[in-house]
C-alpha cells in the first residue's frame, strides 16, 4: 500500500473513532446521530482506501438514511432533545467504561499478537460483479432469506408501532406511570 | 497495515461497547449497537482485502451485517415507539420500576 | 483509492469555498445584533417556548419502512452489474426478492402507513 | 468605496425586497404592489431591506410591530405609507400619494442604504433578555435539570397528548399578526404537536378597519346596479384567487389573477376560463387541494355553494330572477371544490353584469356578499367564518391550514366591521 | 486529473451552471423586465446578499448552521465528478460512480436537515422535517432509476453506462426512466412542486432565518445540485457526450441545458405540493414506476 494510502486509512481511523467518541460526549441528539454518520462515513472511507469502493459508498449512502432516521427518532423520544440544558443520561458508568477499555484492550491484542496468513485481494478484480455472481450463485438461499427477514421485520415494525392495528388502537389498556418513583415501587 | 486497522477497529467496539451500556435512553443504547456493527464492518473488510484472497463471501458477509443493521434499527424504532406508547416510558430505568 | 481521492478534494474544496463566502458579510460589515434582533420570526411576536422540542413526526411508519427498503438497494446495485451475464436467473431471483418485499409496502400502505398519524 | 461600496452600486436596480405590514384598509393596496416590477415582497423579514407599512393601526403601540423591525437584516429601513405615523416606528420614511410614488420612495430608500449603510436603522427594542437567565443553572445557561428553567432565556416546550396515542411535546406559539403568508392582521394562538395544530385561538387583531365604501352594505338599504355588485364580486373573488396561488407557490399564476382584476370587463370570461385550464394543468387541484379542509356544514355562502348546497341570497331577489340566476354549485366541500366554486363564480358574475344592463337590485335587508350571506341585524359572514376557523384547523398539517385559512376567505378586519342597521 | 485542475473544473460548471439556473429562473419566473434583465439581474441580487448583513437567531446550533449551505455544495461538487463530461475528461469516472453520486444526493437529506433544525425557529424546523419525509419516500425511487442504467452497462462505472449508449440512448430504450429521474431529482433540489421544506406557507422554511451571505451560498448551493442533477440526467440518459458533428463536451452542455431548463421551468409550472400527498406519491406511485422500470429494462437488456 502506498504511503498516501496508509496516511489515509490513519486520517479516516482517527476521525471515525474520535467522532464515534464524540456521539456519547454531546447533548444534542441531531450532533449525537450526525456524529455517528461520520464515524460510519470515516469506517466507509476507510473501505474504499481498501480496494472495496462499492462497499464503502453503500455503507455511506446507507448511513445517510439511516442516520436521519435516528436523529428523527432520538429527538422524538429524548427529554430536552437539543441539549438546551447540558445533561448526563449514564447508568453503570464505571462498570460501562471498564468493559469498553476492557474488549478494546482485549481486541486490540488478538490483533496485534495473532498471526494472519498475508492473501491480499487481487488487484483489477471488480469486487461488485463477484458480489453479484456470489448473491446470484452460491449465496442465493441468503439472499432470498434477506428478503424475507426484510419483509417480517416491516410487517412487524409496521404492527408495532402503527397506532391502528387489527386488534384496536395500540394503547388501548396501558396505564401511564406515576411521576413518582416511590408510589411507582409500592 | 492489517494491524492498524483493526487496532482502528477496535477502538470504535470499544466506544460502542461503553455507549451500549452505559446510556440510559433506548435510542442512546442503538447508537452504541450501530458503532459495534459500524466495526465489525470494518473487521471484516479488512480480513477481505488482506487474508482471503478477495473472496466475495467476505462482501456478502458485511452485505448480510449490513442488512442485520437495518433491521436492528427497525425494529429498534418500532419498539421504542410502542413501549413510549404504551409506558410513555423513554429511559430504561422507568421501564425497570415498573415490572411490579 | 485514486479518483475517488480526487472526488474527496473536489468535495472538501467546494464546502471550503462556500465557507469563505458565507464568511465574506461578516469581513464586510461586521456586526452584533441586539437581543431583539435574534427573536426567532413566526410573524411578529416572540415565541412563548424554544422551538426545539420532542417533535412529533407523524410518518414514523414509513421511516421504518424506509429502513428495509434502503437495505433492498444494497443488493440491487451487484445485481445490476451482474444481470446481462446471469439472464433469466437473475431476473427471476430479484423480481422474488422484489415482490417479497412489495407485500410489505403494500400492508404499510393499507395500514395507513403513509398518512400523516 | 472599496469592495462594499462598490457591492452597493451593483446591488442598486435589483428589485427591492420589501416586507409588507399590513393595517387595515390596505390588504388590495398592498396586493397590487406584487405586479410591480420594482419591489419584490418577502415573506421573511430576514430576507428584506425595507419594511413597508400600509394601512390604519390602533392608536399607541402597536403589537409586534417594532419586534418586526428589529428582525430586518441590517442594513434597514422603514418605509410608511399614507394613514397616521405609527408610534412603534419613529424613523418611518413617510410617503403619501399614489402607487407609483411609494413605489419611488422604495427603490429611493433602498439605494440611499446600498450606498451608505449607516443609513440603515438601529433596533428599536433595548438590547435586554426578556427573562433574566444568564448565570442562572450550572453553566449559566439559564436551566436547571434536564428540561427545567428558561435555558437561553426561553422556556422549553411540555408533553401532551396527542390522537395517535404518543405524549410528545406542544409547543405552544403565537402566529402573526404580521406573518405575510396569513391574511394581513390574522393572528392566531396555536399549538403544535410536530407540524400539527392540536389547539387553535384567533387572537386580537391589532388593526382598525379602514374607510371605505362597501358596496354590498350599501346595497342592503338601498338599490345598487347589478353590474357594478357582480364586478366587484368578480374582482373580490379574483383576488382571493390570486393570495391562494400565492401561498400554493404560484407567482406566474397569481399575477395572470391580479393582472385580470385590472382588466376585468362584463361579459369577456374568456380569460378567467383560460386561467382556469391553466389551473388543472399546473397540477393546483391534485397537488395541492383535493381533499384538504373538507367541511360539513359549512355558514351560507360560497363555502356552503362549494358543498353543493344551492344557499344563495341572490336567488330570493326578483330582479336576479329576471336575469335567470341560478346559484352556481360545486360538489365536494373541500379546498379544491371552493377553488372551483371561485372561478365558476367569477365567469357567472361577469355574464351576469353584461345581462343586467342598468338594472339595480338591493334593499331588501338581505344581500349575497362575495363572502356569503350579509343581513342588517345579523354578524357579518367574515365573522362567522373567522369564528368557525379553530374548529375547522384543529388537527391540520400547517401547510394545509394555510390552504384552509385562505380558501375559506379569513378577513379579520372586515369580521370587526358592524353592520349599519 | 491534476486536484487542482479538478477543482478548478468542478468549480467552473458549478458556478457557471448555478449562473445558468439563475437566468433561467428569470426567464420562466414571474417578472418580466426583458432579456437584458435575465442576465444582470444574478449579479445584482449576488452583491445585495453580500452586502446585506448575517442574522442570527437567539441560541442556534450555530457550528451545524455555518456547515449545512457548505455541505450541499461540498455534495453537489461530489456528485458531480463522477461524471465524465468528455471521454477522456472526468474527475473520478470510478467504477461505483452511481453510488458515489447517489450517496452525495442523499446526504442532501442531512444538509437540508440540518439547515433547518440549526436556526431553533419553528418554521425552520418544520421544513427540516418535511424534507426528511420528503427524502425518505424519493429516496428509494430514485436511486433506482439512476441504477437501472446501470444494467446495460453491466457497470457502475458512468464513463461505462455513457459509453453503452453508444447506438440507442437510454431515454429510449428506459422510457420510464427519465419522467422519474425528472421528478425525483427536482425532489432532491427541493426545487418546483416540491418545494416543500422552503414553501410559501412556512414564509420561506429551511431558509427563513437566514439572511445575507449564509442565504446567497444556500440559494447557490442549491442550485449547484440542480446543476450536478442534470448533468448527471444527461449523462445516464442522454447519452452524455456522445453525438455527432459537435465536440463531447458541447453534447454534454447542450443536453445539461435542456435538462435545466425543463427543471426550471417546472419551478414556475406547478403548484407546490403537500407534503403527506408528496409521502403518498412517492411509496405508491414512484416507487412501484420505478420497478417496473427496473425490470422492463431488463427483460429488454436480455
Amino acid at each position: 500500500m502506498s504511503v498516501l494510502g496508509v496516511t489515509a486509512i490513519v486520517v479516516f481511523g482517527v476521525a471515525s473513532v474520535v467522532t464515534g467518541w464524540l456521539v456519547f460526549r454531546t447533548d444534542s441528539m441531531v450532533r449525537a446521530a450526525y456524529w455517528l454518520m461520520a464515524s460510519f462515513v470515516g469506517v466507509g472511507a476507510m473501505l474504499v482506501t481498501l480496494d472495496s469502493q462499492f462497499l464503502g459508498l453503500i455503507l455511506i449512502l446507507m448511513m445517510a438514511g439511516e442516520m436521519t432516521i435516528m436523529a428523527i427518532f432520538m429527538v422524538m423520544y429524548m427529554m430536552n432533545p437539543a441539549g438546551l440544558n447540558p445533561m448526563v443520561m449514564v447508568h453503570q458508568h464505571r462498570t460501562a467504561i471498564a468493559a469498553g477499555v476492557g474488549s478494546f484492550l482485549l481486541l486490540a491484542t488478538v490483533a496485534l499478537v495473532a498471526d494472519f496468513p498475508a492473501d491480499p485481494a487481487p488487484a483489477g478484480a471488480d469486487p461488485t460483479a463477484e458480489l453479484g455472481f456470489e448473491l446470484l450463485g452460491r449465496s442465493m438461499l441468503v439472499f432470498e432469506s434477506a428478503g424475507v427477514a426484510l419483509l417480517a421485520v416491516m410487517i412487524g415494525a409496521v404492527a408495532v408501532a402503527g397506532k391502528w392495528g387489527r386488534f384496536g388502537d395500540a394503547d388501548a389498556g396501558s396505564v401511564e406511570p406515576p411521576l413518582d418513583p416511590e408510589e411507582a415501587a409500592s | 497495515m492489517i494491524e492498524l486497522i483493526l487496532v482502528f477497529s477496535a477502538a470504535i467496539f470499544g466506544i460502542g461497547v461503553y455507549g451500549a451500556l452505559s446510556q440510559q435512553s433506548f435510542v442512546m443504547i442503538m447508537m452504541g449497537l450501530e458503532l459495534m456493527i459500524n466495526a465489525t464492518v470494518l473487521a471484516i473488510v479488512v480480513f477481505w482485502w488482506g487474508t482471503t484472497g478477495g473472496d466475495p463471501r467476505g462482501q456478502l458477509l458485511v452485505v448480510v451485517v449490513l442488512a442485520v443493521m437495518a433491521i436492528e434499527a427497525a425494529m429498534g424504532f418500532a419498539l421504542v415507539t410502542a413501549v413510549y406508547r404504551a409506558r410513555k416510558a423513554d429511559i430504561t430505568e422507568k421501564l425497570k420500576r415498573l415490572r411490579n | 483509492m485514486g479518483g475517488l481521492g480526487a472526488a474527496l478534494v473536489v468535495l472538501l474544496a467546494a464546502g471550503l469555498a462556500a465557507l469563505v463566502a458565507r464568511w465574506l458579510s461578516s469581513v464586510l460589515e461586521p456586526t452584533t445584533l441586539t437581543v431583539p434582533e435574534r427573536v426567532p420570526f413566526t410573524g411578529g411576536m416572540p415565541p412563548q417556548v424554544h422551538a426545539w422540542n420532542r417533535f412529533h413526526i407523524r410518518y414514523y411508519v414509513m421511516a421504518l419502512l424506509f429502513l428495509a427498503f434502503d437495505m433492498e438497494m444494497v443488493f440491487m446495485y451487484p445485481w445490476a452489474v451482474v444481470f446481462v451475464e446471469e439472464g433469466i436467473v437473475a431476473l427471476v431471483e430479484m423480481l422474488m426478492f422484489i415482490l417479497i418485499l412489495v407485500v410489505g409496502m403494500v400492508y404499510t400502505w393499507r395500514e395507513r402507513g403513509f398518512q400523516w398519524a | 468605496m472599496g469592495l462594499r461600496g462598490w457591492l452597493g452600486r451593483l446591488a442598486v436596480g435589483v428589485e427591492v425586497p420589501v416586507f409588507p405590514v399590513v393595517g387595515g384598509g390596505a390588504r388590495e393596496a398592498i396586493q397590487d404592489l406584487r405586479l410591480r416590477p420594482e419591489l419584490e415582497l418577502v415573506d421573511s423579514p430576514r430576507h428584506a431591506a425595507v419594511m413597508l407599512v400600509v394601512g390604519a393601526f390602533p392608536p399607541g403601540d402597536v403589537d409586534g410591530l417594532a419586534q418586526v423591525h428589529d428582525q430586518l437584516a441590517p442594513p434597514r429601513r422603514t418605509v410608511r405609507w399614507g394613514g397616521e405615523p405609527v408610534a412603534s416606528l419613529p424613523d418611518a420614511v413617510v410617503v403619501d400619494g399614489g402607487e407609483d410614488a411609494v413605489v419611488a420612495a422604495i427603490t429611493e430608500t433602498f439605494a440611499e442604504l446600498m450606498s451608505d449603510p449607516d443609513r440603515g436603522e438601529p433596533p428599536i427594542l433595548p438590547d435586554v433578555d426578556p427573562v433574566e437567565w444568564r448565570g442562572v443553572g450550572p453553566y449559566g445557561q439559564g436551566g436547571m435539570g434536564m428540561t427545567g428553567g428558561t435555558p437561553y432565556g426561553r422556556p422549553m416546550a411540555e408533553r401532551g397528548p396527542a390522537r395517535d396515542g404518543l405524549e410528545l411535546d406542544r409547543v405552544p406559539i403565537t402566529i402573526g399578526p404580521w406573518l405575510p403568508t396569513l391574511p394581513p392582521g390574522l393572528r392566531l394562538d396555536v399549538v403544535f404537536q410536530g407540524d400539527v395544530l392540536q389547539e387553535v385561538e384567533v387572537g386580537p387583531a391589532p388593526i382598525v378597519p379602514g374607510e371605505g365604501s362597501d358596496l354590498f352594505v350599501r346595497a342592503l338599504t338601498e338599490p345598487v346596479p347589478i353590474a357594478e355588485m357582480e364586478l366587484a364580486r368578480a374582482r373580490h373573488h379574483l383576488r382571493l384567487l390570486a393570495e391562494i396561488l400565492r401561498v400554493e407557490d404560484l407567482a406566474v399564476a397569481s399575477r395572470r389573477a391580479l393582472r385580470l382584476v385590472h382588466g376585468i370587463r362584463p361579459g369577456a370570461t374568456g380569460e378567467v376560463e383560460r386561467l382556469a385550464a391553466a389551473l388543472v394543468r399546473a397540477g393546483l387541484y391534485a397537488l395541492a387541494l383535493r381533499g384538504v379542509g373538507r367541511l360539513d356544514r359549512p355558514p351560507p355562502g360560497p363555502a356552503a355553494r362549494a358543498t353543493g348546497v344551492a344557499v344563495d341570497a341572490r336567488s330570493d331577489d326578483p330582479e336576479y330572477r329576471k336575469l335567470g340566476f341560478e346559484p352556481v354549485t360545486v360538489e365536494g366541500g373541500d379546498a379544491a371544490a371552493r377553488v372551483r366554486l371561485l372561478l365558476a363564480e367569477t365567469v357567472q358574475a361577469l355574464e351576469l353584469a353584461a345581462k343586467a344592463g342598468p338594472a339595480r337590485a338591493g334593499g331588501r335587508g338581505v344581500v349575497e356578499a362575495p363572502r356569503g350571506r350579509l343581513e342588517v341585524g345579523e354578524p357579518p359572514p367574515e365573522r362567522t367564518l373567522l369564528d368557525l376557523a379553530p374548529e375547522v384547523l384543529v388537527g391540520q398539517e400547517w401547510g394545509d391550514a394555510v390552504t384552509i385559512i385562505h380558501t375559506l376567505d379569513l378577513d379579520v378586519e372586515a369580521a370587526g366591521r358592524e353592520i349599519p342597521v | 486529473m491534476n486536484p487542482v485542475v479538478s477543482v478548478l473544473f468542478v468549480g467552473g460548471v458549478l458556478g457557471i451552471g448555478a449562473y445558468v439556473v439563475a437566468v433561467l429562473d428569470r426567464a420562466f419566473g414571474p417578472v418580466s423586465r426583458g432579456p437584458r434583465d435575465w442576465f444582470v439581474w444574478p449579479i445584482r441580487r449576488a452583491a445585495f446578499l453580500a452586502v446585506q448583513r448575517r442574522t442570527e437567531t437567539e441560541r442556534p446550533d450555530a457550528e451545524a448552521w455555518i456547515l449545512a449551505p457548505a455541505l450541499l455544495a461540498a455534495l453537489a461538487a461530489a456528485g458531480l465528478t463522477a461524471v465524465p463530461v468528455t471521454p477522456s475528461l472526468a474527475v473520478a469516472d470510478v467504477s461505483a460512480g452511481v453510488v458515489l453520486f447517489g450517496a452525495a444526493m442523499i446526504i442532501v437529506m442531512v444538509a437540508v436537515f440540518l439547515q433547518g433544525w440549526s436556526p431553533n425557529s419553528l418554521f425552520p424546523l418544520i421544513g427540516a422535517y418535511r424534507f426528511a419525509a420528503m427524502a425518505l419516500s424519493f429516496g428509494i425511487p430514485f436511486s433506482l432509476v439512476v441504477l437501472t442504467t446501470a444494467i446495460p452497462a453491466e457497470s457502475l462505472s458512468v464513463g461505462a453506462i455513457v459509453a453503452s449508449q453508444e447506438g440507442l440512448w437510454n431515454v429510449v430504450r428506459q422510457p420510464l426512466g427519465l419522467p422519474v429521474y425528472l421528478v425525483t431529482g427536482a425532489a432532491v433540489a427541493f426545487w418546483g412542486p416540491f418545494r416543500i421544506p422552503e414553501g410559501t406557507d412556512l414564509a420561506g422554511g429551511a431558509v427563513l432565518e437566514a439572511s445575507g451571505s449564509a442565504r446567497a451560498v444556500w440559494r447557490i448551493a442549491r442550485a449547484g445540485v440542480l446543476v450536478t442533477l442534470s448533468v448527471m440526467g444527461a449523462a445516464i440518459f442522454l447519452g452524455g457526450h456522445l453525438g455527432p458533428v459537435l465536440p463531447g463536451w458541447a453534447w454534454t452542455a447542450l443536453k445539461t441545458l435542456v435538462l435545466l431548463a425543463v427543471f426550471v421551468w417546472s419551478g414556475h409550472a406547478f403548484a407546490r405540493m403537500r407534503v403527506e400527498r408528496f409521502v403518498w406519491f412517492g411509496w405508491v406511485v414512484l416507487l412501484p414506476v420505478a420497478l417496473v422500470d427496473v425490470f422492463a429494462s431488463g427483460i429488454l437488456a436480455l
